[in-house]
């Protein structure tokens, strides 16, 4: 059985291989064993804490398969930019209405904007080959908001998620070209480096345009860059789209990949999640008629968070939840404790 | 002999006839008797100053006194953009620095304005064919100088002039191709057929309003921003020779540019000066610089409403002018009359 | 028992009697005989449309009591500016950071757009002073909301409703004192009476100011007056809150009055409603222990539309709900139809 | 007697001395003998040209030969806005109009701008009290003027001057009452306090990136936009005098205007002209016209390295002046050198 759960100091060296799979864009794990250290001392911290307000808390969670194995990773971000202020483009749209010439049609504007600093952020999205498409990688995207409704203190009413944009074959950035190099005055790699991929730093102010960009004015291929997303985004973007995350909105100010974001009550996690009480299933081949739905099921404790897969009839009009000792075990639960049960 | 002149109530015929044969680059002259008609008769409403300044258009015409016939054209608006928008895009300089990263960004920018709102205007200048020769073309354009040289308390101190800008032979508008079209979606030909008709402030509706970066337009819409139409150079340089500049503020549709002054600071407005007609003493020609006896006089009367001008090889010197008795007849004048004065050409500093 | 309809020819003269009832603002009824009979054949040719794409529909809909007089009224716009752009102020938060002194703020400044154009708009709530904070004026509130849960093709997929904002004794605005009036160079009232309260014309984008206007240089009444409801609204204004709506992004252009707006999938109405099949409730003196809810509960078919108030027990694991005689009548409904229900 | 001339490098105490004797509305000759000794050396190096001219800062000092005191200081800086970013107000104009509903708004509009990027600055202006008499302050700041004329191939086209703004007795700034202080949230005195130490463009971060009207200001914010300080008056006048404008840039803080000019427009260029030291003809005295023999007249040297200027009671008359001795020693020059001259007050045009 996959087990998503919070990751642990041990988990430094899977975390390493990992990390040395050629992953594109900003929005992913740290490279180094120094910052990976870091990443998980600090989710390790902000597990452990009891938080009034959302600020600098990074959760990361794990996937582990069925040999214990890490074979996936995804975290939460308590408040984009706490430290700073976190930039996006927003995507706005203009009216042109000239009444002389009947004229009416609308045009694209890109703002720059720091609406998001505040929401949570979904990031660093990342599964194995093996698990792509599978019911596991959807648990693990789903887990982050589950804690979230498990723990909504710990998090803004609004979360986001920057999915990483197209890049040709040499890294470069076709949007990039048309935008932040003309006041960078560098290349895309170069400048991602220089800024570590950060979406906070006084420098965006000092040099990205103050005013609104319009899009028609934009080369073709960066036009066409805005708001796609890298090929290696494809299974985030469509996880998160079927939870009822909303692009268009927001896009990244430097490789225009998109920015999926959402009110959590507009999300299926938080609509669709059933408080359950555990009781134990016992296999009784006559109920086998009744039809079998999967759930997502996490434990019930902000301190002790796990979350695994499993089979049962509809939820929806029961006050329990039968789950196998097998499950429980996994879930860290006993008979009578609440889990939160989703279906998937 | 060609005099410029204040046009007069009989002479819209004659400007019908000349406005039949002005190309397609010119909005303001349009073969429509109507519009001509309405035209002209503001024109002699403020050479007789029974209408208020900021809705004159003083029309001067180029007299052929041998044959009576129109040879040419131009105007002063009193005041642009009173009763619609005037717009214009202005190029200003934005600078993003970085100290952390050591980088710093200068970029020009436009910005949609109506900066140059209740400005003068030269406009609507036009020489027929037959007469594009010699001095004729500066005679025409300059006389506007003089005019307000004399009658500066007309006038605003702004003095604008919108130049046509840059067009591929093909007629192709390179700026417009940039920036334009995105935001009209017709071609620059329907777009000009409409500011002919003096839609000009309504389709600015259409027009961006935020500051535009210039680096975001295609190389060749950035190239020609603050370029004239080749044919209009020749215009531009005259107008250069009397004052004005090119500010920084072109055209929203081709980025032809807009050349600017202040009045007081017009070459006509230092450098004319009133004299007598009259004799010169051998005394006063003796102490005039040399270089000055060879250069053609720009010769005006002082008459509002019977304006008239012509260029003289009179020089004036010590305030007189000694004026040919034909040349007093054309300028309407007589000996012991006071008439401004102004040489053809600038000279130069002798610094 | 009140009754939710939609507008009647015959309604005509009940109309006029509420449009001398003197209305602040501009969200209100049309005045004149002549108006109303407009808006009404407007409702009627709306409901009875097949409708693929919203367009110019508007929805009236009325409150009549036990006596059969209106005493109530509720419009729904399919698509607001539809022939234009609909312009409001959105409320946008700038970050103003200096990194050399440290110094860190945001500002707020509001920006003409056009992003509500296309929303649906609902307007025009008003109930008699008897009904006012009674479950009839959620009722008929909400009506407009399961009305569109009904036929969600004739709406859009966000919603918003502009409420009137303050004003002085006099009829003026501190609001427009200190915006509007620069660039129309005229009193609040005969502002509003020359555009007849439309938020779609293209004199607005003519006058009004292109550039964001930065809230802390207004004056302070004019600050106050922001986003803050004339007292008439204050009943429509907790409705709308508790229904899900979300103030604060956006105020109106003239008054400053508060613009609520919502996704539907953050509306209660869209995520409780329940669609159920109608049974003949019998008093049955024994299931009286069984704890009864307030629902509302409208008939399912969009070109008879009715909603009441019902009480039962709670139809969340029900597949129907139980009508007495009376309200099936009143819903123009029988046994082994559809209902759409939501606890009220 | 007073000679004004480039700063030397041992120029520094005495500069020191006057340093301290400078009021606080002057922040760029602080008594700091380390920024006062870095400023010097790039003086220095700007007379030697030995740094390129964009980096230059001409410092000029009037020394009182009598004492060998100094009175006074001013400089041109080649560039502004090179390393940090130089921000101003423009003051724009945008209209907004309804045919319809009979509307004509005509609003002025504040941009942030950098404009004025790479422009030649004139700055630091100070005449010690006990020298505030005659003609000595407008020797000192018009001294600047005839330097650009003698060597306009090291400046910019663009010249500018930032005047200080309006402030009440109190020293309350309404226009930073009314605008900056809603985004610094800081008093004027420590905004001014930082601008000292070079802080400016920082602080710019926080100004309002987007076009401002006017009128959403008070009213007293309005109404000192480009007035400048109480105390400023005089040295606005001396400016205006030699052909500089108030063009619609204001200072961020205060809105205190910049006066700025074309080089080639500037009266120093037009009017200054080359003089022969020697003796004058009667015949060329006999032409010169009458009213010129009264005008003190600024004189200078023709050398970058050793600039030197005066006030001089000699009129040159067609290419020569009969400068006398003493003079010509204050200037370092002889008989047979040339010398740039220009009357001190502007004549009058005869139109």
């Amino acid at each position: 059985m996959y087990v998503v759960r919070p990751v642990e100091l041990a988990d430094i060296a899977a975390l390493e291989a990992l990390a040395a799979v050629p992953m594109p864009g900003v929005h992913t794990l740290p490279k180094t064993r120094e910052k990976i250290l870091a990443m998980i001392e600090l989710s390790i911290a902000s597990f452990a804490a009891h938080v009034d307000i959302p600020s600098e808390e990074a959760y990361l969670l794990v996937l582990e398969s069925e040999d214990k194995s890490i074979v996936g990773t995804a975290a939460m971000f308590a408040a984009a930019g706490s430290n700073g202020t976190y930039f996006s483009f927003r995507n706005d749209v203009i009216q042109q209405v000239s009444r002389d010439l009947n004229i009416s049609h609308s045009v694209h504007a890109l703002t720059l904007c720091s609406e998001l600093t505040g929401y949570s952020q979904l990031s660093s999205f990342y599964v194995g080959e093996r698990e792509h498409g599978t019911p596991e990688a959807a648990l693990l995207s789903r887990a982050r908001l589950m804690f979230a409704v498990l723990a909504p203190h710990r998090f803004a009413d609004r979360f986001f998620v920057p999915l990483a944009g197209v890049t040709d074959s040499e890294g470069g950035s076709p949007f990039w070209d048309a935008l932040g190099r003309k006041f960078f005055q560098m290349d895309f790699l170069d400048a991602e480096r220089t800024i570590g991929g950060a979406r906070n730093r006084t420098l965006i102010v000092e040099l990205m345009p103050h005013y609104p960009v319009y899009v028609p004015l934009l080369p073709g291929d960066a036009q066409a860059a805005m708001g796609q997303i890298h090929p290696s985004g494809e299974l985030a973007f469509n996880l998160l789209t079927a939870e009822g995350f909303e692009a268009d909105d927001y896009i990244d100010i430097f490789d225009g990949g998109p920015i999926l974001q959402a009110h959590k009550n507009s999300l299926r996690t938080f609509t669709g999640a059933l408080q359950r009480r555990v009781s134990t299933s016992v296999e009784i081949p006559d109920r086998g008629r009744e039809p079998q739905l999967r759930y997502a099921v996490s434990s019930g404790s902000e301190h002790n968070f796990r979350a695994v897969i499993t089979h049962c009839p509809s939820l929806e009009s029961q006050l329990s939840v039968a789950l196998s000792a097998e499950v429980q075990e996994a879930l860290n639960v006993a008979e009578g404790d609440t889990v939160i049960c989703v279906r998937i | 002999m060609l005099v410029v002149r204040a046009i007069q109530a009989d002479d819209l015929d004659a400007l019908y006839v000349m406005a039949t044969q002005v190309g397609s680059g010119m909005t303001t002259l349009k073969p429509d008797m109507k519009m001509m008609g309405d035209r002209l008769n503001i024109a002699v409403a403020s050479f007789a100053e029974t209408i208020p300044p900021e809705e004159r258009d003083y029309m001067f015409v180029m007299e052929d006194t041998d044959t009576g016939r129109l040879a040419g054209v131009c105007a002063i608006k009193g005041s642009v953009g009173l009763t619609e928008p005037f717009y214009n895009y202005r190029i200003g300089t934005l600078v993003h620095s970085s100290r952390e990263l050591n980088v710093f960004t200068r970029m020009d920018t436009l910005y949609l304005s109506n900066d140059l709102t209740g400005s003068t205007e030269l406009c609507s200048l036009f020489l027929h064919p037959d007469y594009r020769t010699g001095n004729n073309g500066k005679l025409l354009s300059k006389s506007r100088f003089l005019f307000i040289a004399q009658f500066p308390h007309l006038f605003t101190e702004k003095l604008i002039a919108e130049m046509r800008g840059y067009q591929e032979e093909s007629g192709r508008s390179p700026f417009y191709e940039g920036l334009g079209r995105h935001f009209f979606k017709m071609d620059f030909d329907h777009v000009d057929a409409l500011t002919a008709v003096g839609k000009k402030s309504f389709i600015a509706e259409l027009m961006p309003r935020q500051p535009l970066y210039v680096a975001y337009l295609p190389d060749d819409a950035q190239e020609v921003i603050g370029k004239v139409h080749t044919s209009t150079a020749p215009a531009r340089r005259l107008l250069e020779q009397e004052g004005m500049y090119f500010e920084g503020y072109v055209d929203i549709f081709d980025a032809g540019p807009v050349l600017q002054a202040r009045v007081s600071e017009l070459r006509a407005m230092r450098d004319s000066a009133l004299a007598e007609i009259g004799p010169t003493t051998d005394w006063d020609s003796a102490c005039a610089p040399e270089s000055a006896t060879a250069e053609p006089m720009l010769v005006s009367n002082t008459t509002l409403k019977d304006f008239r001008m012509i260029l003289s090889q009179s020089v004036p010197v010590n305030g007189a002018v000694a004026l040919p008795e034909a040349e007093q007849q054309l300028l309407h004048c007589k000996t012991g009359d006071t008439v401004r004065t102004l040489t053809l050409n600038p000279r130069k500093n002798n610094g």
